[in-house]
């Protein structure tokens, strides 16, 4: 009998805490004013607790309810979260109730984060990506709570979770299975649902929350702002690689440099035949500077980690594009996409705030503690891939050097201006990700993108294809050749630099056929938002902030 | 000052009727045997569209009143008292722009239909509020301690970024920035800042009406702040691109 | 389907010298006052602020459909737009010049928000300055048109020397009033006007609303070759007319616009008033069905 | 503000016969003067920038354009409210692109 004992001891746990939590309701549901009392009853010190922060949703109150706990009871826990992004995520490590994180990014709190660390009043177990976090969900970092934010529970439990699904499943899935205990903050609760994203018998309590979970609209970028030398550097992403290698399957980051890519799709790429041959598939939020080329064809489909808010009626009425349930309301799903973005896509571009000789790069600075969220599961070659594509096996082509067996490779790609604002230069000789860590005590520096997995680097001074490169010195040319009139580029070895543009390894717009002159604005496909507005035919609502109407 | 004192003192105790209504001024008046029409803002007017239109209204009267045959159209002279535009979002709404432009081109006609027209400031005169009207008269007088700016230097510091200490030094050396009437003199923005130790103005009075008789005609303050020293481009850039 | 190309310049974007290149006829620019001279503000210079060899403004002469014309444009990219000493006297010789020159019209290009700080009180004196000489262009005849479409818009000093033009001509992204939104903010607390929300910046201020008013004759799209037209078309009909009976007939709607609009809190209550089917909708319109929308559902006027 | 010059030798001449202006001084961007001068193989530049300490980066900038251009007897104002080098050789080069076609 005893024997039979140690095998349930989770079971037995879970038990002991929902007994706790008895009292307070008959079934599911559990009013708001009760959820300090709730978290108290079924949390236990030593906890591993996941309150669900994404890059967007928040599960918000129930973050507020856990500050408001009695720091005596609610105490040793252990945070394993992907997003520290609310003030009460940092809060609840300030009332000493947190002993311990693991996590994935942490932007918008990076400098109290850092703080805590250096007066070592937090230990961070590690810095993960996405995927990373979500597989050791599965392993070793196994919440015993979940904290998640739904749309709309009905009375057994069921969630709806919409457009913003993002990690709740992966959440939900690794707790509800491993006998943890999952309470969900619901924005209504309803009869019935449009849909069930989530089966009630994963979930044990619904609290309805005062107010909606608040999102964030990370992912709109105000067409207004891109400058002309993203412009540039925008043509000569599309002319100089998407055209050369046919991508068609690909991953953008955040920012406007991609933005510019998005937006020059329906005329530049258009106007080079480029349609349906680069493009047409992506692992992608779906961005608002998105929608022109949508419009114009370019686009086949769309999954989704998380959605983007104001784009909710524009995705219905594009089921062809993006997935949607039968609702018509989109689904995403962060680890699924995350997924798709290391393994199904051909290329992955994205911005950075410094890249160093050897092509590593960072978005760290010596006093944020930020972490990279999911570029680095896109920004790496996915090394178990087997199916092939023409520019995956272009890519490994271009890579091997010395007679191994064929194999493609994943483009991985940084594009940066020389200069970011304040004459800062994006190209250093040392990231300031060492000073991060020792001042921080990391095991190693925070590098978002290995040099080893960049496949090229792009500047308005032209493009650098890493991957002829055959020694460690023409790499570094190859990099101050692009790095313009940054110290690191003028430490260039001129004569070296010429020998790399001969052999394409350093190519600059001419040699593509772009002149700078051309790059102007009027090349967007929309230049506000309004045009963006007008290009989905009203579809798409952008928050006021966004809006001049 | 009183309300009613500054009127004796610029015409004389029984040689004016001049009504004081609200932030409104309006009367007649008269000075060396001549008639004159007084229209103004009064007590730091915030000048809006209903004021606005007021005054406008009393410049088109002026225009409008019937004359004896042969006699000249009587001078205008305009109290400017205002703490500049009126700051309303309903304002804004309404175009209160617009009601600046009429009032303007109302001030215009009345010069065009021969009357001269003459600006006391008095107390204060800022920004829109004086652009209105005040500074669209054939001659701009300051009364004693009256204050012209657009902005005071704090404000000024605070947009343009620059140390309010450095904006202090600096207006030492320079008209073009700081308040006061003294500078828009050195500028040519104002004719004559009048000197706070007489107690009857009559005579300044006449002979700055005397004054706009005597000037040759159209727009003289550029030369008149090159001469004076405080305003050396104006004149000279407008007459090449002019004459070019 | 494809998605509507917007490879038409815009004039919203386009900076002074690209305006006017885009506007009057190829090649017949003369710039007076050029930047080659380098006259720039001795004032800036003074607070140790950049410069511009135009100090911000271009002034000269060109042709229209072969029709002479003087035309200035303000940089609103250039201290916004502001007016100083040297700014406004380019602008105030271009309209005595007119009165010499007789041209066609004199087009004013207005994108600013009014007086320059770092030199106010020339900047105030100069607004008055250009003020005089535009009533004296128009009472020699001269028609002088205002263009509002840029960035800066028209506010301030310019505000009111906008509304002495005798026509004025926007795009829905243009802006004409006097205080502007952060000042009113600032004094007067974000409860009297949010200046952040630009929804409601363009409801007070904003070219459809202008358009709706009569303030502005014209609404055109956000391109240079639409202004152009509309100026085109212009040229041969404006007529300045400072005379009694209009100036009479200007007050009379001026107070008429008053009391109609008592209550209306913003542009959404004027689109009601005047009957548009979707008032919330309009300003996701485009111009021309705005257009013939408000032609069909003018706002009247309740004249007492 | 920061005020310098920079000189550089060509014996490449220019001929620019209207001044050409480019650019707009706004941040993150500036205006580019170019015109004649009677200084035979010299190019004077005359710097104002409100970015102060970049002197060596100007003239690298400066150096490159000179390297690919006939600027020899031409004389370049600039006023820079805190252009990127991208930024700075876009203008330069459209200054001296226009100076050519205002010639023709």
């Amino acid at each position: 009998m005893g024997e039979h004992a140690q095998w349930n001891r989770l079971g037995e746990g879970r038990t002991r805490r929902l007994g706790r939590a008895a009292r307070l309701a008959a079934g599911k549901v559990i009013a708001a004013e009760q959820a300090v009392t709730l978290l108290e009853a079924v949390l236990e010190p030593g906890d591993r607790l996941c309150i669900e922060g994404n890059n967007q949703k928040q599960a918000d109150f129930l973050a507020h309810a856990l500050v408001q706990t009695d720091p005596a009871r609610v105490r040793d826990l252990h945070l394993v979260q992907s997003v520290l992004a609310l003030p009460e995520h940092i809060d609840v490590i300030e009332r000493g109730q947190v002993s311990r994180i693991d996590f994935s990014f942490s932007g918008p709190q990076a400098g109290r984060l850092a703080r805590l660390v250096e007066t070592g009043r937090i230990s961070i177990g590690a810095i993960h990506t996405y995927l990373e976090l979500f597989a050791r969900y599965f392993v070793d970092l196994t919440p015993n709570v979940a904290l998640i934010a739904a749309e709309a529970a009905d009375r057994h439990g069921n969630l709806y979770t919409g457009p913003n699904t993002e990690d709740t499943p992966a959440i939900v899935e690794a707790t509800a299975f491993k006998q943890g205990i999952v309470i969900a903050q619901v924005s209504r609760v309803v009869d019935s649902l449009p849909r069930v994203d989530i089966p009630a018998d994963w979930v044990d309590f619904v609290i309805q929350s005062p107010e909606p979970y608040y999102v964030e609209p990370l992912f709109t970028r105000d067409p207004a702002l891109i400058t002309e030398t993203q412009v540039l550097t925008a043509m000569i992403a599309i002319k100089g690689l998407y055209a050369e290698y046919g991508i068609t399957r690909l991953n953008h980051g955040i920012g406007f440099d991609t933005a510019a890519i998005e937006l020059l799709l329906p005329t530049y790429a258009a106007d080079l035949g480029l349609k349906g041959k680069i493009c047409t598939h992506w692992a992608l939020n779906p961005h608002p500077t998105l929608i022109p080329a949508i419009e114009a064809g370019f686009v086949q489909s769309v999954h989704s980690f998380g959605s983007e808010v104001g784009m909710e009626k524009y995705i219905a009425a594009r089921p062809d594009v993006f997935f949607t349930g039968h609702d018509g309301s989109m689904r995403s799903n962060r680890a699924f996409c995350q997924a798709a973005g290391h393994y199904a896509c051909d290329l992955f571009i994205g911005s950075t705030l410094q890249i160093d000789l050897q092509g590593n790069s960072s978005t760290a600075t010596a006093d944020r503690i930020a972490g990279f969220g999911g570029a680095p599961n896109m920004g790496a070659d996915a090394r178990g891939r087997r199916h092939a594509s023409p520019a995956w096996l272009r890519a490994g082509r271009e890579s091997r050097h010395d007679g191994s067996i064929p194999r493609g490779r994943k483009l991985v790609v940084q594009i940066v201006e020389t200069f970011r604002e304040h004459m800062e230069p994006a190209f250093v000789e040392q990231l300031d990700a060492w000073a991060l860590a020792e001042r921080a005590k990391m095991e190693v520096p925070p590098v978002m993108i290995y040099g080893e997995d960049l496949t090229h680097i792009i500047t308005e001074e032209g493009i650098a294809n890493l991957l002829l490169c055959r020694t460690p010195e023409e790499r570094e040319q190859a990099i101050r050749g692009i790095a313009g009139y940054t110290p690191v580029g003028m430490g260039r070895d001129k004569r070296m630099v010429e020998n790399l543009r001969d052999r394409g390894i350093v190519r600059r717009p001419e040699d593509l056929g772009i002149d700078p002159r051309q790059a102007t604005r009027d090349l967007l496909a929309a230049r506000s938002i309004k045009d963006l507005v007008r290009a989905s035919q009203g579809l798409y609502e952008p928050p006021k902030k966004f809006r001049n109407w | 000052m009183s309300d009613g004192l500054i009127f004796d003192r610029l015409f004389g105790p029984s040689a004016h009727q001049v009504a004081i209504r609200g932030h409104f001024v309006r009367g007649q008046a008269s000075i060396a045997g001549r008639r004159v029409e007084v229209i103004g803002t009064w007590d730091a007017a915030a000048l809006d569209s209903a004021l606005t239109l007021e005054l406008a209204a009393a410049v088109l009267a002026c225009v409008e009143a019937p004359r004896p045959p042969g006699e000249a159209p009587p001078p205008i002279v305009f109290i400017a008292d205002t703490e500049g535009q009126a700051l309303s979002r309903h304002e804004e709404l309404l175009g209160l722009n617009g009601y600046f432009a009429h009032l303007a081109r109302c001030v215009d006609l009345a010069r065009r239909s021969g009357h001269q027209t003459l600006t006391l400031v008095n107390g204060q005169a800022v920004s829109g509020g004086f652009l209105a009207f005040g500074l669209l008269a054939d001659r701009i007088c300051a009364l004693p301690g009256a204050q012209v700016r657009v902005m005071d230097l704090r404000a000024m510091a605070r947009v343009t970024k620059i140390p309010f200490e450095r904006l202090e030094v600096l207006a030492s050396e320079s008209p073009v920035f700081a308040p006061g009437a003294e500078n828009y003199w050195r500028m040519g923005g104002i004719h004559e800042v009048w000197p706070d130790d007489r107690a009857d103005w009559r005579p300044l009075l006449a002979e700055a009406l005397a004054a706009i008789d005597a000037s040759p005609a159209g727009d003289q303050r550029p030369q008149l702040g090159a001469n004076r020293g405080g305003r050396l481009l104006a004149a000279r850039i407008a007459e090449r691109v002019a004459l070019g | 389907m494809n998605a509507k190309r917007l490879n038409q310049a815009s004039y919203y974007e386009a900076s002074a010298r690209a305006r006017i290149a885009g506007l009057v006829d190829a090649g017949s620019f003369d710039e007076f006052c050029p930047p080659a001279l380098q006259q720039t503000s001795p004032h800036l210079a003074l607070l140790d602020a950049p410069l511009a060899f135009d100090d911000g403004v271009v002034v000269g002469s060109a042709r229209m459909d072969n029709r002479p014309i003087l035309i200035a444009a303000q940089e609103g990219r250039f201290n916004g737009g502001s007016v100083g000493e040297v700014h406004g006297a380019k602008i105030r010789g271009l309209l005595i010049r007119a009165v010499r020159e007789k041209p066609a019209a004199v087009i004013l290009l207005v994108d600013s928000g009014g007086v320059r700080l770092h030199e106010a009180n020339a900047g105030l004196i100069a607004i008055s300055e250009i003020m005089r000489a535009l009533l004296d262009a128009q009472a020699a005849g001269i028609p002088v048109i205002a263009v509002v479409g840029g960035s800066c818009g028209a506010f301030g000093g310019m505000g009111i020397v906008t509304r002495m033009c005798d026509v004025v001509v926007m795009s829905e992204e243009g802006r004409l009033s006097l205080s502007g939104p952060e000042v009113i903010e600032t004094v007067k607390g974000v409860g009297e006007f949010d200046a952040k929300d630009k929804a409601l910046v363009w409801r007070t201020t904003g070219g459809k609303l202008r358009r709706t008013l009569g303030e502005a004759a014209y609404l055109v799209d956000d391109n240079l070759d639409a202004f152009r037209s509309t100026l085109a078309e212009i040229l041969g009909i404006a007529r300045p007319d400072n005379a009694l009976a209009a100036l009479k007939a200007d007050q009379a709607a001026l107070t008429a616009r008053r009391s109609t609009l008592a209550d209306s809190a913003d542009g959404l209550d004027i689109w009601r008033r005047a009957g548009f089917p979707a008032p919330e909708q309009v300003p996701m319109l485009d111009t021309d069905t705005f257009n013939i929308l408000l032609a069909a559902h003018p706002l009247e006027l309740a004249h007492e | 503000m920061e005020h310098f010059q920079i000189t550089l030798s060509n014996s490449a001449r220019a001929d620019i016969r209207q001044p050409v202006l480019c650019g707009v001084v706004s941040s993150g961007n500036l205006e580019v003067l170019m015109m004649q001068s009677d200084s035979g193989g010299i190019c004077t530049v005359d710097v104002n920038t409100s970015a102060v300490g970049f002197r060596d980066v100007w003239q690298a900038v400066l150096a490159d354009f000179n390297e690919r251009h006939a600027l020899g007897g031409m004389k370049i104002a600039i006023n820079d409210a805190g252009a990127t080098p991208a930024v700075v050789s876009l203008r330069l080069r459209q200054a001296y692109e226009s100076s050519r076609s205002e010639t023709q």
